[in-house]
């Protein structure tokens, strides 16, 4: 499936992009951060958490196609 | 007016005195609110390594920092008693000095505003997708870190 | 300057939104202050077996209030790493809607200022000798009661 | 010795003045009580406390010829 890839911060830095679309055949999230990981692969070395449909998902998630967004610590305030 | 709808509560750069003012002027014709508690986050100028940070300039993931910013408010008024409740948040450039955040709560009794406070703040700073960029005076930057 | 004479907290009648905004606008100066935390203490228009308080007209011992100001201000310097702390309280006639308490604390981080402001907001109403009359809107009166 | 009284809110409603000087000839401030019950009979049902030098005492205190103030419940704020 097709995947809209949000990317914010110190993260947009490293994908120098702050969005981009992937063609995804895996299942989970995990299997995500690995297509991302060896695009990427400053990413392993960086603090982020992943959103989907704005709530944020842990590994094992199943990827639904909504839209992702990879975020770095929150620093609001 | 739908209620559920989240508004936005980003500003584009620096809440100013002015604005904090006028909200405060507004709320005098509420006349069962016997205590305000405001919260102001200003930028500091701190120094990293000898270089001074002298602007922040703020990023969010938008639609979900609005969401939740929405779900904080609703669950603040679910737990306090309160009679009005607003928050701000700057997005960009906001200079060393000027305010960034404003958390703005009212109740009939002061012992409601301040947990209310509290809790709201900390929620702020836990749960919503702003990204602070401290941007130092040689244009150089580090990611801010809130503790 | 002598720091250890209390100044005069009080101010005649009501504290208004612009002295508050402009306040905070002095404060923007001061680039090492991260979190500011402000009280407002507003007259309540109170519904009393079918009576509504209009104003509340304060009075206070002065010297003894003034001195208890200073305690309490002395005490949460000591007690808590602010930058800067400002109180003002109305004496004479505030009216329903108004603001008769302002207490402000400043510091470079925010856990402090949540603290401070809860700790002088209660020692205020605790220990400070000033006096409520609460007017209603056909003259009579009744005294305020701290809860 | 000659003192100088102080009265606030509703103390002061009763005794209808905001200050008096008292002769006083007692020791303690209870003593000084029972002169001010015995002049003004309603201040028995009213709720304050008494302060001499800007300092709240309570009746087993020396009188020492200083400002006395008699302060209804605070209600600051």
């Amino acid at each position: 499936m097709n995947l809209n890839i949000k990317y914010f911060g110190q993260i947009a830095e490293i994908t120098n992009q702050n969005e981009e679309s992937i063609e995804f055949s895996g299942l989970i999230v995990s299997e995500l951060l690995d297509v991302l990981y060896s695009k990427y692969s400053d990413l392993k070395n960086k603090d982020f958490q992943v959103a989907q449909n704005q709530e944020l998902v842990l590994g094992d998630k199943e990827i639904t196609g909504s839209e992702i967004a990879l975020l770095p610590p929150f620093s609001g305030g | 007016m739908n209620n559920k709808k989240p508004k936005n509560v980003f500003k584009e750069g620096a809440i100013t005195s002015e604005f904090i003012g006028n909200s405060i002027y507004k709320h005098q014709t509420k006349t069962s609110i016997g205590a305000h508690n405001i919260f102001l986050g200003q930028v500091r100028a701190d120094i990293v390594d000898g270089k001074t940070v002298s602007v922040i300039e703020y990023t969010a993931y938008e639609d979900m920092a609005n969401n939740k910013f929405h779900e904080i408010r609703e669950s603040a008024f679910e737990k306090f008693d309160l009679t009005c409740m607003h928050i701000y948040h700057s997005l960009g450039k906001v200079n060393a000095g000027e305010i960034c955040l404003f958390v703005f709560v009212s109740s009939p009794r002061r012992k409601i505003v301040f947990e209310a406070l509290e809790y709201i703040v900390e929620a702020i700073k836990a749960d919503v997708p702003v990204f602070g960029k401290e941007i130092f005076e040689d244009e150089t930057h580090q990611w801010k870190q809130n503790t």
